[in-house]
């Protein structure tokens, strides 16, 4: 019945498809399409689904190199480590469904996440969360705050998959449009990686998993209150998530994959069975026949445009061989979960589904999956940068002392510590964190070898507004050198591409620097992007985010018991910089905070500087001379030093003393990149020092660990001396007490 | 003033809990079960407003804090104290 | 000695007490499933932490009405030891081995961090490795820990020593803010009046592997090896 | 049939999600809330059994199940399916 009805201007116009893609879709059908037909086109030709307006950019991006199992194009990246292994990664964001319901909608995205990875055959042993949200004054900020913060641990904790570390930026540039990108990795058989492939004729197609109900249906708000005339209240389209039946899915996807007869495997994410049924037969070039009748589903009456397009969670479709059947079933069955034969694969190319008995799907399934309109979007460099390009800092004043400047940037959302975040995570299950959060990057051994894994995961979006080509070389950068702090060489790059509407020009050439700058960076680095997310129409009003690529590396140390973190160890240790400073001040948080604006140009970024540096901190650590490494980031010098105070085994105090020549409020709170302060026991100076020489990496002796005081002279005279446990406090509790004030 | 307040998923959203009580129900012999739906119960002591005010202020109290009503529909009586 | 691990759907600790009981502690340990019904002989048995059943409704209410653990409690009414962890606390409370309810953690979010506890007594199989009085730094990771048993209970609990374990500082003292769920009187872990079934919130599995800094966790698993060698 | 069933923590036992609401409305600015106790509520459906069998049997699943009874309290009430 719901493909009787005839389809009319205004249908397609609800479907988001233009009447030239409609135009095309009848020719390539030489007839019109019913409406399940046109709904299925609608989700696979949508931005998220068919990548139209990113993929010519991101054909540019480096994804090869000798670790690499598989690159871009399957549900999550492979890289080999070696003894047999490979790690399995992906980024993905669930912005808009966070945005209108925080928990749900971050709950589902870490449940997407993990099937991504297990779907390829990988025990997910690892997640990182990277969000982005409003002013903290803004009157949602708190709610969403919490809410997602929620969500995660919800879903994360349930199944027993730690997070272990992410970021959090406050900004008002998100008040309508908060960030919420999730990062999994998992942990496989190099010589066990499934792909979503539905290969051989006769073939099994398995549904397992959830029963399908009638979540997330979009575009179709017209069409399918037509065919439910049952509905009494408008249905809600967020997901909603059943972590419970995730971990079942997951333990028996696991057992499942231990057999020779999976043929293939993917989940229904978005566009749930549409895209990974046509996806998967598609990549085998085969076809598909598939008896919607036998979906398990969760609600009475459901007709097959909704069983095409329901975007309920936890589902998995698997091709396995003929005559494999009954063994799958009973793997499944013993993790109680729904399981049926659905089709099977055939070898026409054509896509077949039935309903009561009669076909209401007949496409041709390789013009769906790549038939899209590809779209050359115009790019148009944005009026703006004019206007904000420039910053005179003559006309600023410099503050006479720096104690209070500290204690307010110590006390931004921005800066202050995560814990409050990071602790409602489990972020120890499976008993692989070597390094808790709360360092540069995680640290988590690989069992049963001496290696570790490092990840970490980083975008400062106020450098891509200035520049989108330098802020996304520093997000990599930064990403890089947090995890080359915690010892470790990044192997492996993903992505999460978060911008606003592409159908704006200036928007598409942000999106078109940032790829760029990703990708230059990357190739000089020799670092390849194995897989990545794109997340579009991130606006609300016409206001558009500041562009965010967001990067999440891998990193990989050979030896485990060489890995660094970033707090002083012990009173008496000396402490440096690696790097230089300069008059880097644009985009600050400094600048933010106490000049409240946005201008200027983001910090200076040398790719040569940048490698020399991460080098010689490596050769550092693995040749055990420094005890600690932490990376200047936001809030500059000053607040790294502080945190390097606050994070060690008992807080520190630190005696140190600065010569420049420059602003003193560029030295200690500019963002300059390319800076590590270490610390190091006086006898490894010599050593530093000669090995910094070699490097060409300039290298300077700051002070000394120790005492109740963190106190800073420039040029002879005091600008900071607090009381480290005051500061600490600030740092330690400012968002705890932001989260957990209810109003005002 | 006593406000009971029901508030319970929407149509169509998922109750995985109701799902896994009706699961240990039937496993637990109760054949009979058909379908559970889990929601939530809330008594709000009110006082030193009149019955009118606190029918709006309680719609709000709903709308702000106590339901999602992204999924969940509420639902609410006033009683005189006890 | 031979030890099992029960596995309820949900649950997610497994792999961990698995991990320090088999390649660390060198233990024949065998997994048990929740669907079976009889139980092999053991010498000890070990509920472990998760989120059986999703923790939907309460956490553990669903799990105790698993197959298996009409023999888990068989087992343990014969004298057989039985650990439970975070959840495994939460299953034994729910079927009734052991007192008192596990609740909402005061702050109403989930914690998972390192923390401090008091070993409240030490001759039981599960604490004989222990010092008096000793703070063992173990790891707490749950969002429903707060212990609560009415007064009556509690005056039993103390008075035949069937409270092991107690929140506290580094010096084993208990101020306010040396209890991170609202637990009644600072209780972290308690046993049954036997003492041959014990549950606590914190994980000692996740400090018991020596890869890791802290390892206070082996105590306890030590106690309940030595223990049962003198047992048999 | 349907029972629906009412899960209230007894006198005595401290209900901190309901003291973490009633904080939150105080500081949204309702003032006029004195307390709040919360509560869950199921609905389960039921066939094939008659109205006296279901209380017998309701209150089984009530006592077993999907109350504790060492700090929770029960009530249920049946009525004929919608
Ligand atoms: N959303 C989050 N989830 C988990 N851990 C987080 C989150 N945000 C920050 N952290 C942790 O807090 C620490 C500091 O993070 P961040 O301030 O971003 O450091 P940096 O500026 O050096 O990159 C890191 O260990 C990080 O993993
Ligand atoms: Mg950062």
């Amino acid at each position: 019945m719901t493909a009787s009805i005839p389809i009319t201007p205004e249908i397609v116009a609800e479907h988001g498809l233009s009447p030239e893609e409609y135009a095309r879709i009848q020719k390539l059908l030489k007839r019109d399409p019913n409406l399940v037909e046109l709904g299925i086109f609608s989700a696979m030709w949508s931005e998220h689904c068919s990548y139209k307006s990113s993929r010519p950019h991101l054909k540019t991006l480096p994804t090869e190199g000798p670790r690499v199992i598989q690159g871009p194009g399957e549900n999550a990246g492979v890289v080999d480590i070696g003894d047999g292994l490979a790690v399995v990664f992906k980024i993905e964001s669930h912005n808009h469904p966070s945005f209108i319901e925080p928990h749900q909608g971050a709950a589902t995205g870490v449940g997407g996440i993990m099937r991504d990875v297990f779907t390829m055959g990988a025990r997910p042993i690892a997640l990182l969360d990277s969000l982005r949200f409003g002013d903290p004054d803004h009157e949602k900020t708190r709610y969403l705050l919490n809410g997602v913060v929620k969500g995660i641990a919800d879903y994360g904790n349930c199944v027993g998959v730690p997070t272990v570390g992410g970021d959090i930026y406050f900004d008002a540039c998100y008040n309508g449009n908060i960030l919420v990108n999730v990062f999994c990795l998992g942990l496989a058989k190099a010589d066990r990686i499934f792909l979503g492939n539905a290969s051989g004729i006769g073939n099994a197609l398995l549904y397992v998993g959830s029963k399908t109900g009638r979540d997330g249906i979009h575009g179709a708000s017209m069409a399918s209150a037509e065919f439910d005339d049952a509905t009494e209240e408008k249905r809600p389209t967020v997901q909603v998530g059943d972590p419970f039946t995730e971990k079942l899915l997951l333990e028996a996807c696991l057992e499942i994959m231990k057999e020779d007869w999976v043929v293939g495997v993917q989940d229904m994410g978005a566009a749930g069975l549409s895209s990974s049924s046509f996806e998967m037969a598609e990549r085998a070039g085969m076809g598909l026949e598939l008896d919607l009748d036998a979906v398990p589903q969760r609600e009475a009456g459901m007709n097959a445009y909704e069983l095409m397009l329901s975007e309920s969670q936890e589902r998995m479709l698997f091709v396995v061989e003929k005559g494999h059947e009954d063994e799958a079933l009973a793997i499944f069955k013993k993790w109680d979960l729904d399981v049926a034969v659905i089709g099977r694969v055939t070898d026409d190319g054509i896509y077949r589904a039935r309903e009561n008995g009669e076909e209401v799907v007949t496409l041709p399934i390789e013009a769906v999956v790549t038939g899209a309109l590809k779209c050359d979007r115009p790019v148009q460099k944005p009026a703006y940068l004019a206007e904000v390009g420039t910053l005179d800092l003559s006309s600023k004043e410099i503050p006479a002392r720096g104690g209070e400047v500290l204690k307010q940037l110590l006390a931004s959302p921005t800066i202050a510590s995560k814990q409050f975040v990071y602790e409602q995570y489990d972020h120890m299950v499976r008993l692989n964190t070597l390094v808790l959060p709360g360092s540069d990057a995680a640290v988590l051994r690989v069992p049963e070898t001496d290696k570790a894994l490092s990840l970490a995961v980083d975008c400062n979006p106020r450098y891509g507004y200035l520049d989108p080509y330098i802020g996304a070389q520093i997000a990599v950068a930064e990403a890089c050198r947090n995890v080359v702090c915690s010892g470790a060489d990044p192997v492996g790059v993903t992505n999460c591409l978060n911008f606003g509407n592409p159908e704006n020009p200036e928007i598409m050439w942000q999106f078109q620097e940032a790829v760029r700058g990703l990708g230059d960076l990357c190739r000089f680095f020799d670092i390849p992007v194995v897989s990545g997310n794109v997340s579009l129409y991130n606006e609300t009003k016409g206001e558009a985010i500041y562009p965010t690529p967001t990067i999440a590396v891998v990193g990989l140390m050979e030896d485990r018991s060489l890995h660094c973190t970033q707090g002083f160890k012990q009173a008496g240790h000396r402490i440096g910089l690696l790097g230089s400073t300069l008059e880097d001040l644009g985009g600050s948080e400094y600048q933010k905070l106490f000049w409240n604006e946005l201008r200027g140009q983001p910090p200076v970024l040398d790719p040569k500087t940048e490698r020399a540096v991460q080098r010689l901190c490596l050769d550092l650590i693995r040749q055990r001379l420094i005890q600690s490494a932490h990376d200047c980031s936001e809030g500059g010098l000053a607040v790294a030093l502080a945190e390097s105070c606050f994070t060690g085994p008992k807080p520190l105090g630190a005696d140190l003393v600065l010569n420049s020549g420059m602003r003193a409020d560029a030295l200690l709170f500019g963002e300059s990149q390319s800076r590590i302060v270490i610390s190091f026991s006086e006898d490894a100076l010599p050593s530093i020092e000669s090995l910094a020489q070699k490097a060409g990496v300039p290298f300077a002796a700051l002070g000394t660990a120790g005492g109740s005081k963190f106190q800073i002279r420039i040029d002879g005279n005091e600008f900071i001396n607090e009381d480290i446990l005051a500061l600490e406090d600030i740092w330690e509790n400012s968002l705890s007490r932001y989260g957990n004030r209810v109003a005002g | 003033m006593l406000a009971k307040i029901h508030v319970t998923l929407k149509n169509g959203v998922l109750d995985s809990q109701g799902k896994a009580v009706h699961q240990a129900l039937n496993d637990l012999g109760y054949a009979e079960v058909e379908d559970v739906r889990l929601g939530k119960y809330m008594e709000v002591a009110l006082s030193g407003i009149s019955e009118q005010e606190a029918q709006t202020r309680v719609t709000e109290m709903c709308e702000k804090l106590l339901a999602n009503t992204v999924i969940e529909s509420y639902r609410f009586s006033l009683e005189p104290a006890e | 000695m031979k030890c099992g691990i029960v596995v309820f759907p949900g649950s997610n600790c497994d792999h961990d007490c698995y991990h320090i009981l088999k390649h660390v502690l060198q233990l024949d340990t065998q997994w048990i499933w929740h669907k079976d019904e009889t139980l092999d002989t053991f010498d000890f048995i070990v509920l472990p932490g998760g989120f059986s059943y999703g923790d939907y409704l309460r956490p553990g209410a669903i799990a105790r009405f698993s197959p298996i653990m009409k023999s888990v409690i068989d087992f343990a009414n014969r004298g057989g030891r039985v650990l439970g962890i975070c959840n495994g606390f939460q299953i034994l409370v729910e079927s009734g081995l052991l007192p008192g309810v596990l609740m909402d953690n005061e702050g109403q979010r989930f914690i998972c961090k390192n923390l401090t506890l008091r070993v409240d007594n030490n001759n039981t199989p599960f604490t004989s490795q222990c010092a008096p009085g000793a703070v063992l730094k173990i790891p707490i990771n749950h969002g429903q820990g707060r212990y609560f048993a009415d007064e009556e209970t509690l005056k039993q609990l103390e008075g035949n020593g069937q409270i092991i374990f107690r929140y506290c500082d580094e010096e084993g003292k208990t101020p306010e803010t040396a209890n991170p769920n609202g637990s009644i009187d600072h209780i972290a872990g308690v046993a049954n009046a036997n003492k041959n079934v014990m549950g606590m919130m914190p994980h000692p599995e996740r400090c018991a592997d020596p890869l890791w800094p802290e390892v206070d966790g082996q105590t306890i698993f030590n106690s309940l090896i030595q223990s049962s060698l003198a047992h048999s």
